[in-house]
């Protein structure tokens, strides 16, 4: 068992903290980006594409660069410690990760090579309304009309779903859940811009062509679910990342302000609160890492355990952390224009987006019986 | 020890009831009660409502609108107007500068402000915290130099609730630098279209505006503006602080909120753990509000109970709590922002932005922080 | 709704509060009646029936004093303030409570005037190993031999077993749960001093002889069941004197405690902990009376529900004003002859002994879809 | 990054757990595992069997007995011997005075002492803290004067951990009464069966006897017994505090703990909202083992990982709300005392006092205040 990042890893990661703090080191520039018509920037979606930073999840011979769940994790830590609104965990890891999990050797090449290089922008389209992180789809329903697909139904919300190509889940005629290619156009599509900054959409499909993933009619709710808890480790990696800035934004406050003629740090009670957050933080790290090894060498039983695992433990600390880094603030970490209050609320949307801390809770509890004590080491 | 109400209070709640429900109009109580956004004009509406029925102002003296009721009895017209979706009369209005004024001002100030104050015609914003002085309030630099009879204030405050919609804005002020900083304070107030008033909106989490930056440069204000005694200002200050401690915990607000957190995620609670989760939230909200009605029924006409500064505390801790309830009950629905076009229910979209909002109600208006504070020091002596 | 205490019942909690000060104010005085033969003292048992607080839940016909839920409720806060050893609880308001409930009109004369008058050592023989808070006995068992009821079975834990005069409950042959009167010296009975100091024992009846308090054969659940709901709300009284002497205790140390040349009191850390626990304790007062308020004035299934609330509430309190107490006083306060270890093992007594809070939430969460809001006024 | 252990260090573990269950009587692990009572007897047989085996003191240096292995091979040892229930080598011989002998003392002390130490033929007491220097060590006031070549011990140690048993004490002492608080404290050994020593039970809530106050009248300690130099004590006690911090998370004993509780209280599992504590006590006990595990990965060769700070308060915390769960499973049964003749199971019997045992967690070998310092002052520079 190793915890330590090997050169190459630790390149990576300081490439890509480079990238991002010149981009977004100023808080103000992440607000201006998340303002703009796009709600991020393509030319530093282009910069991370040339770094190779898409492609990280994909195999060489998908036009990937056949990294692993690790670097994926690296790249997600640094977008959640600065609220990079770029949509890596969107179009990369979850929409990706489908396509990844159930596409044909020609569809990863096309899909996969075009999204690491930049040009391709892809979305999930999978949550409907009235359920609640299910691996399948029901209200969306697709059906085959001559030789073609059509699918139709709402989904919402679709993260940044103004995309070019849309991976959307339906369900089967003769049960169980497909995926499919759509064209962004043949959707009606709106979006709006969440209260973290997310572009979510609702994706209107009304006998919308859909070319299946893989073998047309396969039940591919499998698939569905490894590309969603891989997504649900990449989404701790994002909030390990944004509880580290809130915990850093945190100290240095209370290391400057001034109240009553002192520091802030004067105040145990104050500072012991920040011990906390930093017990909670060092705990998740932990977890995280953890389950992105088990997601990077075991199997999808093995991986989805691990996911809800990493995904309760950061729900908690998530709410910890942004909680009383705000408080700690006061008034200023309530304002918009400033870093901490921001950080609460993307690990608040973070928390609500693959599955909060009691919906996995409920997931483990159930098999709890089943074994005497867990051995991570087994 | 008697557990019921008296029959006559029992009455005055059922008066009450059925006056909120009258007099102030169904749309703003629906909106109120459907957790959406009040606009100024519904405060507006809303409050001269309850003061032409004489009950926007209940516990001031009863010459100037007041009505000498018991402590109880204001409890229950407050339980009673929060169950009905009453918005509140402007707690700036009848809560602070009111009483201020009542103590303090003279007979001709009363007279002049007073009564737009109780039918909120003078929607008041409160001009206190400052940049550097916010928990350390008598830090504050706002400066007032005397010119002649009049004033020339200079300096900024923020965090000014509603300050858009601010008429007028009672200031604490600087008004001798010489000496101990609570000692230089006083009380002005000024006309907010006074030239040199400027109201700098500031952007919340949620995405809201409800709080202000008010800046004032070079403003000229007449020498009668001044509220009682010239360095009087911590007096008022401190009266204030006093004042707003009983009475704060938003019980009736939270059960709502919850009562409908049920109603409308009813599905789920066939989950034995949110059940259990509803239940125990249930019961503390109970012990707060049992709470709230031990302190009011010794409040009356003595020091407040000991106990009072429970509530605030507890009651924007189960504000939080409650609001963090409903984001995970609306799952991933409260991805949606309230305004868009969507497929999903408003009580979801709306839940994240108010669960952000609600984390102010820790900080706002003495922070727990302070509260404990409050606890350690007054009451257990530490 | 008032919460204020009337002139009686303010002269009633003096007089109580001062005969146990003088007895128990020196903590050393109660750790050696603890460790008396009896385990605790017959003189302050003597002096506390003279006083009237013995009698004070039974009507007047039944030789008691005709007072109610808030006089025992006063004399409960100030046994527990003080840990006084004497079975007030256990006698009086267990074992006496289902004599009230369920006994004839003789049976309560001949019973409830010897327990007021201090002259009967009285019992209540209801828990049976395996079972968790039951309104109900099962695996002992009653039968009718001859025109005699005979009954076997192993009780325990059993408060103060080593009474004159237990009251046993059993299963009944046509079913439902009957109430027996027991000699003691029909059972074969152990007792131990539990961690709290408390007297319990293991009563083992073999085909002891038992008198059916009330109609013979008569289903006895209910009235046992109120029996129960009375001395729960009783329990939570004596806890909220234990927290209050905890808090005061927790206090004083802070203020009089130097560590690192100033009081304790100068770590806002500490202080901001000890209003936690303030806060506990006036949330857990008004819950306390409001239940005791019910019991007094409204019927037993609002009772049955108030005594979970009042529980569930000091559950919670009490774990949090006893681990607080021993943590702010340090190493003190975890050695047998200093009083906040003691109180916070007395709470934990408490807790156990009728249904701790995760108990009585499970019973009120069954019942949270069914209404939309309380109203403690309705 | 890598999941799984070498192949070398999962034969390493495999050796251990071997070799725990075959050197160390059966009856000794099981008394362990059943939450029993442990003996001195069994102490002193399971600590002479591991250093026959040559497994007590693998961290000394090996000319001493040490082994020589990694960090993680060490965090294997002691999981293993966890988790088959073999008693931890006595801490105040293999992890406290071992450790301080070995970098403070004299050739000529350590093999006096050094081999009886690990063997346990010595048993050693500890004795720093004193009724008026808890946290505040360095406050402590018992007074070593010389008087020839010898010193003269007077004064009072409070919370001596299984001082009934002990055969030597180390101790801190005050040298010099003149200078600095901290500059003056050295540190002696001291043979508990000299004149003048006396060992005074302290009752805990449990009703166990664990602890002790050990008092010095006139004691005479031959020179030879000064551990380094004169008023060097402080140095080695701050030596001692940095050993203490890594690998002092519980954490397969507080597994083993709710594990068992798993087994005991099966039926409760049906419960919905005890397999959802469980559930959560499981996951933040696995948080905080990798956590062990990546502390231990980081600390080859080097300084402490920062985040070692965050395993005795979170161990501390962990273990404390698994022995609350344990009562809770209990029940009513956890009200009667494990020594009494009873129909009721012997986990739950002993359920309470554990329970109540274990708040000395967070206080005892410096409180989760302290850590919290630490953490607040050294880690985030506050």
């Amino acid at each position: 068992m190793d915890f330590t990042l090997d050169d190459e890893q630790i390149a990576l990661r300081e490439a890509v903290r480079g990238l991002l703090a010149r981009r977004y080191g100023d808080f103000e520039e992440r607000r201006r980006s998340v303002s703009s018509d796009l709600g991020h920037d393509p030319t530093l979606w282009k910069a991370l594409a040339e770094m190779g930073a898409l492609g990280l999840p994909f195999s060489e011979e998908d036009g990937g660069m056949g990294a692993g769940p690790v670097e994926v994790g690296l790249v997600a830590q640094e977008v959640g410690r600065v609220l990079a609104p770029e949509p890596y965990l969107a179009a990369v890891v979850l929409a990706g990760g489908v396509v990844a999990s159930l596409g044909t050797d020609a569809q990863r090449a096309e899909v996969l090579g075009e999204l690491s290089s930049g040009n391709l922008h892809l979305a999930l389209a999978h949550a409907e309304p009235g359920r609640r992180w299910s691996d399948t789809a029901s209200s969306v329903t697709a059906t085959l009309v001559g030789d073609e697909w059509r699918i139709s139904g709402v989904k919402e919300p679709v993260l940044h779903g103004d995309a070019g190509t849309l991976v959307v889940t339906a369900a089967l005629p003769e049960g169980g859940t497909g995926a499919f290619l759509v064209a962004g156009e043949s959707a009606t599509t709106t979006t709006a811009t969440a209260y973290d900054g997310t572009r979510v959409s609702r994706v209107v499909l009304d006998g919308a062509r859909g070319v299946p993933l893989g073998e047309a009619g396969a039940d591919a709710t499998e698939g569905i679910a490894v590309a969603l808890d891989r997504a649900r480790i990449t989404a701790c990696h994002e909030a390990l990342g944004a509880m580290e800035a809130a915990l850093a934004a945190t100290t240095g406050y209370l290391r400057s302000r001034k109240q009553f003629g002192v520091p802030l740090s004067t105040f145990q009670a104050l500072t012991f609160r920040a011990a906390d957050m930093y017990v909670a933080v060092e705990l998740s790290t932990s977890m995280v890492w953890w389950a992105t090894m088990v997601a990077a060498e075991r199997d999808a039983t093995a991986t989805r355990e691990a996911a809800a695992r990493a995904a309760l433990q950061v729900s908690r600390a998530g709410r910890l952390v942004g909680q009383e880094a705000i408080q700690l603030h006061g008034g200023i970490g309530m304002t918009a224009e400033y870093l901490v209050g921001n950080l609460k609320a993307h690990l608040t949307a973070l928390d609500h987006l693959l599955g909060d801390g009691s919906h996995h809770l409920r997931s483990l509890a159930q098999g709890v019986a089943a074994y005497d004590a867990l051995d991570p080491l087994a | 020890m008697r557990l019921s109400l008296s029959a006559e209070d029992q009455a005055f709640r059922q008066e009450m009831a059925e006056l909120f429900t009258s007099v102030v109009p169904a749309e703003v109580r629906r909106t109120v009660l459907e957790g959406g956004e009040i606009t100024e004009q519904m405060f507006r509406t809303s409050q001269r409502a309850l003061n032409d029925a004489g009950i926007a102002v209940p516990h001031w003296p009863q010459q100037w609108g007041g009505r000498g009721w018991t402590e109880l009895q204001r409890h229950l017209w407050h339980e009673e107007m929060q169950r009905a979706g009453v918005p509140t009369p402007l707690p700036f209005n009848v809560s602070m500068i009111g009483p201020v004024l009542i103590q303090f001002a003279s007979q001709e100030m009363k007279e002049r402000f007073l009564p737009a104050t109780a039918s909120l015609d003078i929607w008041w914003s409160q001009g206190f915290s400052e940049p550097d002085a916010g928990s350390d309030l008598a830090g504050l630099r706002t400066s007032a130099v005397r010119d002649g009879d009049d004033w020339i204030v200079n300096g900024q405050k923020t965090w000014t609730t509603l300050g858009q919609y601010g008429d007028w804005i009672f200031t604490l002020v600087r008004t001798d630098p010489a000496v101990k900083k609570q000692a230089g304070i006083s009380m002005l107030l000024i006309d907010m279209t006074s030239p040199g008033v400027e109201v700098r909106p500031i952007q919340l989490i949620d995405g809201g505006h409800e709080v202000n930056e008010v800046w004032f440069t070079d403003v000229r204000v007449p020498g009668e503006n001044l509220v009682g005694e010239v360095n009087q200002g911590w007096t008022m200050a401190k009266f204030l602080l006093g004042n707003e401690r009983v009475g704060v915990a938003p019980v009736a607000m939270v059960k709502r909120m919850l009562g409908r957190a049920k109603e409308v995620a009813a599905d789920q609670l066939d989950d034995p753990v949110v059940r259990a989760r509803v239940a125990e939230l249930e019961n503390e909200l109970l012990a707060l509000e049992l709470t709230t009605l031990r302190v009011v029924a010794h409040s009356d006409g003595g020091e407040p109970h000991p106990a009072s500064s429970v509530l605030k505390l507890r009651g924007t801790e189960l504000q939080q709590a409650v609001s963090e309830l409903v984001v995970d009950l609306a799952g991933p629905a409260s991805l949606v922002p309230p305004d868009s076009e969507s497929d999903l229910p408003l009580w979801a979209r709306r839940s994240a932005p108010v669960y952000l909002n609600y984390r102010k109600a820790s900080i706002y208006g003495g922070s727990n922080e302070i509260q404990r504070q409050i606890i350690a020091g007054t009451i257990l002596g530490l």
